[in-house]
């Protein structure tokens, strides 16, 4: 059961805040998904503990120059998604600088639509 | 005057079997802070799998992310693509998926308590643990051909059959094995070093647990209810006899007792498969080609692994991301690690069990 | 003219001429003073063969008792305008207790001068190490931004200084003993407070009350002497004393612990440390501190049983504590201070044991460790105004740009752990005297555990400093040239030769055999040159190994952190073993 | 000359012991382990292999290490005093240590203060060791000591002490912090390499020569009871080694100076009262 | 500790568990997956096998000489690294022919050693490829 | 002169290092040292330490990141050594042949003597390429081999003169709270 909520990266915190109970919901990662016409699809996957198969996805549309804004006060755990997304999009998201995986001054976004 | 000192681990580690680097800030032994750098093995297998690769050999590829959970990688993808393409596979396809996933789970938990023993400085245990992990490789290769990558998952079922003559050799090596498991349980609980080196060690609290988002064996030890297998139906876990374990001290030696518990129930469960296997096909040819969006998890030996994979009705995937069980725990790890004693780093350390060439992919 | 007066009035009169003159006739004239002291006190050794004895005049007398007023005045003075109440309570209270002294003053009159073997070996120290000092003080002094007379001052002081060592070590009257006893605290007090700031002056005020304590002992101990005993000489005292009232030992002894900076008393020594270098290098190894040995082993043979036995555990256990203190200071001088309190501390307990085997350990004790710790604390002088460094965790790889220094800093920390020099045999024949005493009292048992334990932290401690300055960088090939003076490098060979001359001496008289001398020079020696001769020639040289990393990891000292539970702990239980001493000698 | 003969053959067979406690040990761990001879086969092969240094200093303090021990053993086989004997080999552990800290490398650096520490451990005990016999023989000569009858009931405590240092020496589970390989990879040695990795390789081999030695001191002047004793503890330390996990520093601290100090203190308040 | 510690004991008397490997043979299991094997005769050239060969270890490159087969109409020669292959058993699903064209046997790969030249070579053949 | 040469050949120390694999073949070679193959029957010695081995075995198909340290911990092993690449994406690249992080095979960057094939590996095979890269051990001259290519240099400047510069003038207080 996959359900998916539209957002934006505005509202992004407020939703993730309101919806976001840590003893229920289990944040699984952040995800991209590069679309057509250089946009960019952000995805907060959740899923609720010993519930079976539900799974909550907030997402949103952005472009590559937008800036992602961070919810690591609100879930720890994502500082190492954010990371990776701005390795692998060469997106910025807020507080998280390269090098998870390529390295500091790499010009590689090897999952972009346009990539390298 | 500065009082701290940096302890590297890695990239290359007697400790460790996978380039990962943690810079330890230390205070004499006492470590005050950590850094980690996990993207030594970063191949860039997410990227291959939507240029490269068809979206049938990707269940090979994806294998080859980690070769301890090999098997549920590709379980993992092959349960997205089959969700896509649509169509069910047959009972006892189910249950030799969940025999070999199982298996697979029985020698990667011996794997890590030998590993946890070798770095707590006990080379004994730590031999005696991986002679018997030996039984378990060999089922495994008697049943896939292969000791570690067992490439045995196909989109629609299973490559190789069971047949009765080699379910009782298998039956009977599980029993010894059993055995074994019973005596590591002993002396886990009872060795007075093992004791000084594991208990109130690498502490991760209840509430630290759900705050970091922790998985596995990790957080089932701290307490929480979190195991993929009690939240899936793709796989009939519940009708053979799956039982969630759970601990609440969160140390080393409530994280060992949680893998020799679950060492038992996976026993018992292929022990119930064996039993129980169903008559029928192990194959079932899935027509059609993947299309949209699918997000398939499944409990790997350490934890929820997830796949997220978005096609469009042609063989080449426009998404796959996978998210792997260490990478979700690396928060949780440098959390524990702050506050320890460099000495029992690399237990603890062993005691995540933690797989880096799939965290860098 | 004796020798001992020669030594007591010479530093005097030459101290008044140095005060005047310019840098280059002070230094010529010192360099040469010195060398005759040496003279007269070696000398000193073969002339004088017999136990001199003399009387000095009423006249005298009064003239002492007038100064020790003038000395205690100006304590008063001190304390009233620096407001620092425990200096004025302390003042006020020995002028008190001095009145009375004056006041019940004895009647049976003995010799004022006595000088016997342990007396010519502590001039030998006194003049020859306190001399050299003086020399290394000379080139140290002229880079401190002092006035021309300040600075003629201070070598005058140390001259001075000098004098009244040779006086303290030749008297046998105790209130000459006090009176030159409040008169080492009253040189120490203005040579700590010889920088003029703020630090300076608090830590001489602290040096200041922490010392008079130790004149009240004093003080009790004459009161008690002479209404017992009617006796204010140390001999006769120690002749008549009676087992079972020990009073005034005890109180004496308690002296010798404050000026020997013994824990709980520990704490002017390493505020001491302000001083300027030379300072701490005299009062540390040959002067004042070493009043507590020589006083100890003046007393021992009054000591008997309990007393022995609690100075001895005392000893061993301060020993065993400052050890341990020690291990958690980085800054050099303190780690050498702290060193001195625990060695101090064994040399009143070995003085104490009394036997003939641990009065000879604590003289070669007191010999070496005045020559180790007057070489260290020149190389710590040479650090500080060579290379800026006073942290020992700034001394990485020290070896690359000053061999010499390392050499000596070497040298000296061998000499108070190794064989085959002196302070290896005195801790040898420590613990095979007291490995003797355990058949006696068990309790010597825990004295033993105490010096095992202590001699492994102190060597911890030596070689913890002595791992720093080995560290060579392969890629780092470029020496910086540093200049060391001369008046540094000549004072340092000389101490070096003196160590060496110690060794024959202890060679000749026994202590060790030829192996036990030759096998450790060989292997620290001859060894590392032929193999370094034979194999590197074929090395490669490669960069350390860093788990594959280029970047080096940050290095940094180990620490032994010491909690302040701990600390105090070990200050509550000194104390305790001394006030069980003042108690059990009283009951 | 016998015991010249002793002393030059002291390391092989030191690399004998070191051999057979390496197939014991695999045995203990049902694996089939190397052949007997292998110590030496590794130590011929050090030689042949190029040398690398760090440092001059690091090096030469290796090679130190390695002669001192080797004089300590001589000194034991040739009967001179104990205590001297004891101190001697606090300084071939010191050569050990300052060559540690030359390296400019983390992992030495951690091995070195972990052997400093340990010392603080084996050192007591092993004066206390010296002064036990000194009470009983009235002599820290070994020859004495050698020739008077076996004292090990008299010393049994400070022998149980004795043997609780051993693994420290033997770097043997529990006791081995000071070369964990899965924490520091060997500690000290790391950074040897070559013929230089030979003599510290070697001085391992003279360490358990001179543990056996002091051990074979309790069983005073009979062979059979010395034999006996080697054994004994050989196959002891062995399944310890095998039954055990590494202990941390701190622990091993206060195990051994705890446990140890007041066995041997209690020992020797006994003598003194006999 | 005291179980392991006699289970230590006992096990010096116990013969041990290892097979001496190189002297004492080790029997494959004739499900081993080992090497992909080939028989040029029975192949029909539809090149399947390659296109599903995930790492790309099995080549067919034309050649100036290639095997008399009627099939083969481009001239190609069928080429396999063993040192490639990932042991997927893919190659032998897709084959239309499996067991006599191509089949998977339960040999080990042999170990290459510096001479073979075993990337060098195969750089080539990919290169003739294109 | 004595002939080293076939000692060399009994006990060959490994070092392990895991440039990019999947850690198939790296628990195979855990598995190798385990009671059933127990490889310290050829002397094998697990160091973990570049200094003192003489086989180096590699997993993996050598990632950008793990390149340089691939060549540090190569050339801080003294000669004669042997480079065994363990499993077939360490010979040549393996599934990850092509990806854009990795470049297929450790060839590019070091001589490599034995290649063992598989994936993985299994400890038999990599008992047969230690038998092989032991022969080869033995008739290696002690000649220096150097890796492919070389990365820059870490610079060093925390030496002893510029800490001087930094430390404490004499005068200035030192020592704050360990003096009370
Ligand atoms: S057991 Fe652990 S430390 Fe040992 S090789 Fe394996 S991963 Fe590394
Ligand atoms: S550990 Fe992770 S990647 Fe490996 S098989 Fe398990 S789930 Fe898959
Ligand atoms: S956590 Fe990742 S790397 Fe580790 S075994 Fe699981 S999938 Fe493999
Ligand atoms: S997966 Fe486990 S065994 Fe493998 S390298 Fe990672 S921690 Fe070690
Ligand atoms: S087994 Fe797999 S990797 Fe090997 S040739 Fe066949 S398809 Fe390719
Ligand atoms: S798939 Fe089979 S028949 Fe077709 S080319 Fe390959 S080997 Fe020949
Ligand atoms: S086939 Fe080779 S390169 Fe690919 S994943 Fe497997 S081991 Fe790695
Ligand atoms: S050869 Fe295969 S099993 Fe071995 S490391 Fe490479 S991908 Fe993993």
């Amino acid at each position: 059961m996959m359900k998916k909520i539209e957002t934006s990266i505005d509202t992004l915190k407020k939703d993730i805040k309101e919806f976001y109970d840590y003893k229920k919901w289990h944040f699984l990662t952040l995800n991209g998904v590069a679309l057509e016409d250089d946009m960019l699809e952000i995805q907060w996957i959740f899923s609720e503990y010993e519930v079976k198969n539900k799974i909550v996805v907030y997402y949103a549309h952005i472009k590559y120059d937008e800036l992602i804004p961070s919810i690591v006060e609100i879930i720890p755990s994502a500082i190492i998604s954010q990371r990776e997304i701005v390795d692998m999009f060469g997106v910025e998201v807020e507080g998280s600088q390269k090098g998870l995986y390529l390295d500091e001054d790499s010009q590689q976004k090897p999952l972009s639509g346009c990539s390298i | 005057m500065k009082k701290t000192i940096n302890i590297p681990i890695g990239s290359q580690h007697i400790a460790l079997l996978e380039p990962v680097r943690f810079k330890f800030e230390c205070e004499n032994e006492k470590i005050v802070g950590v850094d980690s750098d996990v993207g030594f093995v970063h191949r860039g297998i997410e990227k291959a799998c939507t240029t490269k690769f068809k979206y049938d050999a990707i269940g090979y590829v994806v294998a080859r992310v980690c070769g301890l959970c090999a098997i549920t990688h590709s379980m993992t993808y092959t349960a997205s693509i089959e969700k896509l393409i649509g169509g069910e596979i047959t009972q006892k396809a189910k249950y030799l998926r969940i025999l070999l996933l199982e298996l697979d789970r029985i020698h990667s938990h011996m794997l890590c308590l030998s590993h946890t023993c070798e770095n707590a400085g006990f080379e004994a245990m730590f031999m005696r643990i991986m002679g018997d992990r030996e039984d378990i490789m060999e089922i495994q290769e008697l049943i896939t051909g292969n000791r570690v990558q067992f490439d045995y998952i196909s989109i629609g079922g299973v490559n190789r059959d069971i047949d009765a003559a080699l379910a009782k050799k298998i039956l009977s090596k599980l029993e010894l094995v059993r055995q074994k498991v019973l005596g590591y349980m002993d002396e886990f609980t009872n060795n007075w070093s093992l004791s000084l080196k594991f208990k109130g060690v690498g502490i991760l609290t209840l509430d630290d647990a759900y705050r970091f988002n922790a998985i596995g064996p990790l957080a089932r030890a701290s307490g929480v209810q979190a195991d993929v297998r009690n939240e899936i139906d793709y796989l009939p876990y519940n009708e053979i006899g799956f039982k969630m374990q759970k601990h609440t001290e969160g140390d080393i030696n409530a994280r060992n007792l949680i893998r020799l518990n679950e060492l038992l129930n996976s026993i018992e469960m292929c022990n119930n498969i064996l039993e129980g296997l169903p008559e029928g096909e192990i194959f079932t040819k899935l027509r059609g080609k993947p299309n949209g969006e699918s997000v398939v998890r499944f409990e790997a030996p350490r934890g929820e692994l997830m796949y997220y994979v978005k096609a469009n009705g042609s063989a080449m995937l426009e998404r796959v991301r996978i998210k792997t069980p260490t990478f979700s725990s690396i928060p949780a790890f440098s959390h524990i690690f702050t506050g320890a004693n460099y000495a029992d780093a690399p237990a603890i350390l062993a005691s995540f069990d933690p797989c880096l060439s799939c965290t860098a992919k | 003219m004796t020798t001992y007066s020669i030594l007591i009035i010479a530093p005097l009169l030459f101290a008044f001429s140095v005060l005047f003159g310019g840098l280059r006739v002070r230094n010529v004239l010192t360099v040469v003073f010195v060398l005759f002291l040496a003279g007269v006190s070696l000398t000193n050794i073969f002339l004088v063969s017999s136990s001199t004895q003399i009387l000095f005049s009423p006249l005298l007398h009064y003239l002492f008792i007038l100064l020790d007023s003038i000395v205690l005045i100006y304590f008063l003075w001190q304390g009233v305008i620096k407001k620092h109440n425990l200096v004025t309570f302390f003042a006020l209270l020995q002028m008190m207790l001095y009145a009375a002294v004056v006041f019940f003053s004895s009647s049976i009159t003995s010799s004022d001068i006595l000088i016997d073997e342990i007396s010519s070996t502590m001039y030998l120290v006194i003049n020859i190490v306190g001399g050299i000092i003086i020399v290394y003080a000379l080139g140290y002094i002229e880079s401190e931004k002092f006035s021309r007379f300040k600075k003629n001052g201070f070598i005058a002081l140390l001259f001075f200084f000098l004098s009244i060592m040779n006086f303290i070590v030749s008297t046998n009257n105790i209130e000459i003993f006090f009176l030159l006893f409040e008169l080492t605290t009253l040189c120490s007090y203005i040579l700590i407070a010889y920088h003029g700031d703020e630090v300076s002056s608090e830590n001489a005020l602290k040096a200041l009350w922490i010392n008079q304590i130790g004149g009240v002992a004093i003080l009790i101990a004459l009161i008690v002497s002479i209404t017992q005993y009617d006796t204010v000489y140390f001999d006769m005292l120690i002749n008549n004393i009676n087992e079972l009232y020990l009073l005034p030992i005890v109180f004496l002894t308690i002296a010798a612990f404050v000026k020997g900076a013994s824990i709980p008393f520990d704490k002017w020594l390493l505020g001491a440390m302000v001083a300027p270098t030379p300072v701490s290098a005299m009062l540390h190894s040959a002067t004042m501190v070493k009043i507590a040995p020589y006083l100890m082993l003046k007393l021992a043979p009054a000591m008997s049983g309990f007393v022995s036995l609690s100075i001895t555990l005392i000893g061993t256990f301060v020993f065993f504590s400052a050890s341990l203190l020690a291990l958690s200071k980085d800054y050099f001088k303190e780690i050498l201070g702290l060193s001195t309190i625990a060695l101090l501390a064994l040399m009143m307990a070995l003085a104490a044991i009394g036997t003939k085997e641990a009065t000879t350990a604590c003289l070669v004790l007191i010999v070496f460790h005045a020559i180790s710790k007057a070489l260290l604390f020149l190389q710590a002088a040479i650090l500080e105004k060579s290379f800026n460094l006073k942290y020992v965790n700034d001394i990485n790889g020290l070896i690359n740009h000053s061999p010499f220094v390392v050499l000596f800093i070497v040298v000296g920390f061998a000499s108070l752990t190794l064989p085959p020099f002196g302070a290896f045999v005195a801790k040898f024949m420590a613990i095979e005297s007291i490995a003797n005493e355990i058949g006696n009292n068990p309790l010597y048992v825990l004295a033993l555990i105490f010096i095992a334990l202590g001699s492994v932290f102190l060597t911890l401690l030596y070689f913890k400093v002595l791992t720093k300055l080995l560290a060579k960088d392969v890629s780092q090939e470029k020496e910086i040239h540093v200049d060391i003076p001369k008046l540094f490098t000549v004072p340092s060979f000389a101490l070096l030769a003196l160590l060496v001359m110690g060794v024959y001496v202890l060679y000749e008289k026994e202590f060790l055999t030829t192996a036990q001398v030759f096998v450790p020079v060989v292997l620290i020696a001859v060894v590392p040159l032929l193999f370094a001769t034979l194999l590197f020639k074929k090395a490669h040289r490669v960069k350390e190994y860093h788990c594959g990393e280029k970047e080096e990891p940050q290095l940094n000292m180990y620490y032994f952190e010491i909690a302040r539970s701990y600390k105090m702990a070990i200050t509550v239980v000194a104390t305790v073993l001394i006030l069980v001493l003042i108690l059990g000698a009283m009951l | 000359m016998i015991e010249v003969i002793l002393i030059i053959v002291a390391p092989i067979i030191g690399g004998l012991i070191y051999g057979l406690e390496r197939v014991v040990r695999a045995r203990m761990q049902r694996r089939q382990g190397p052949p007997i001879l292998q110590p030496f086969y590794d130590m011929l092969k050090l030689i042949d292999k190029q040398a690398l240094i760090v440092n001059p200093y690091h090096s030469i303090l290796g090679i130190m290490h390695f002669v001192t021990l080797w004089v300590v053993v001589a000194f034991v086989v040739l009967g001179q005093n104990l205590l001297y004997i004891i101190f001697l080999h606090l300084l071939s552990a010191i050569f050990l240590i300052i060559a540690g800290f030359s390296a400019k490398s983390i992992y030495s650096h951690i091995g070195a203060n972990r052997e400093l520490q340990a010392m603080i451990a084996y050192e007591p005990i092993l004066i206390m060791t010296a002064v036990g016999f000194y009470m009983i023989n009235g002599s820290f000569d070994i020859s004495v000591i050698r020739n008077n009858t076996s004292e090990i009931a008299g010393l049994f405590l400070i022998f149980l002490a004795f043997l609780m240092i051993i693994p420290i020496k033997l770097k043997k589970s529990p006791f081995d912090a000071t070369e964990a390989h899965q924490e520091i990879v060997g500690g000290v040695e790391i950074e040897y390499s070559g013929i230089f990795f030979e003599f510290l390789y070697m001085a391992k081999w003279l360490e358990y020569v001179f543990i056996y030695l002091l051990l074979m001191l309790f069983a005073g002047d009979s062979l059979i009871l010395g034999a006996v004793l080697s054994v004994t503890v050989f196959l002891l330390v062995n399944l310890v080694d095998n039954s055990t996990a590494r202990i941390k520093m701190k622990h091993l601290i206060k195990i051994v100076l705890g446990i140890g100090l007041s066995l041997s203190m209690i020992n020797l308040i006994g003598l003194s009262y006999v | 500790m005291l179980t392991s510690f006699f289970k230590a004991l006992a096990n010096l008397f116990k013969t041990p568990k290892t097979i001496d490997y190189p002297l004492t043979p080790i029997a494959k299991d004739e499900k081993y997956r080992g090497v992909i094997e080939y028989n040029q005769d029975e192949c029909i050239y539809c090149l399947k096998c390659e296109k599903a060969c995930p790492p790309g270890a099995i080549l067919f490159v034309p050649v100036d000489n290639p095997p008399i087969n009627e099939k083969n109409k481009k001239g190609l020669k069928y080429h396999y690294n063993p040192h490639l292959c990932i042991y997927c058993s893919e190659c032998v699903r897709a084959c239309p022919k499996p067991q006599e064209a191509l089949w998977q046997s339960n040999k080990k790969g042999h170990i290459g050693i510096k001479d073979d030249k075993i990337n060098d070579d195969w750089f080539e053949l990919e290169e003739l490829k294109k | 002169m004595f002939d080293f040469k076939p000692i060399r050949k009994k006990s060959p120390w490994i070092l392990h290092y895991n440039a990019g694999s999947c850690n198939g073949c790296d628990i195979e070679i855990l598995a190798c040292l385990s009671p059933k193959y127990d490889i310290e029957r050829f002397g094998v010695i697990n160091t973990g330490n570049p200094k003192q081995s003489d086989v180096f075995l590699v997993t993996g198909p050598v990632t950008f990141r793990s390149r340089e340290r691939l060549i540090e911990l190569y050339t801080q092993m003294p000669e004669p050594k042997v480079v065994m690449a363990v499993g077939s994406c360490t010979c040549t690249g393996g599934v990850f042949r092509d990806m854009y992080n990795v470049e297929n095979g450790l060839d590019r960057y070091i001589p490599v003597d034995v290649y063992v094939p598989g994936c993985a590996s299994s400890p038999e095979l990599i008992i047969d390429g230690l038998v092989k890269a032991l022969e080869i051990l033995e008739s290696k001259t002690k000649e220096i081999e150097k890796p492919f290519k070389l990365f820059r240099e870490a610079s060093l400047d925390n030496t002893i003169v510029n800490r001087r510069n930094s430390a404490l003038k004499v005068g200035e207080d030192t020592t704050d709270d360990e003096k009370n």
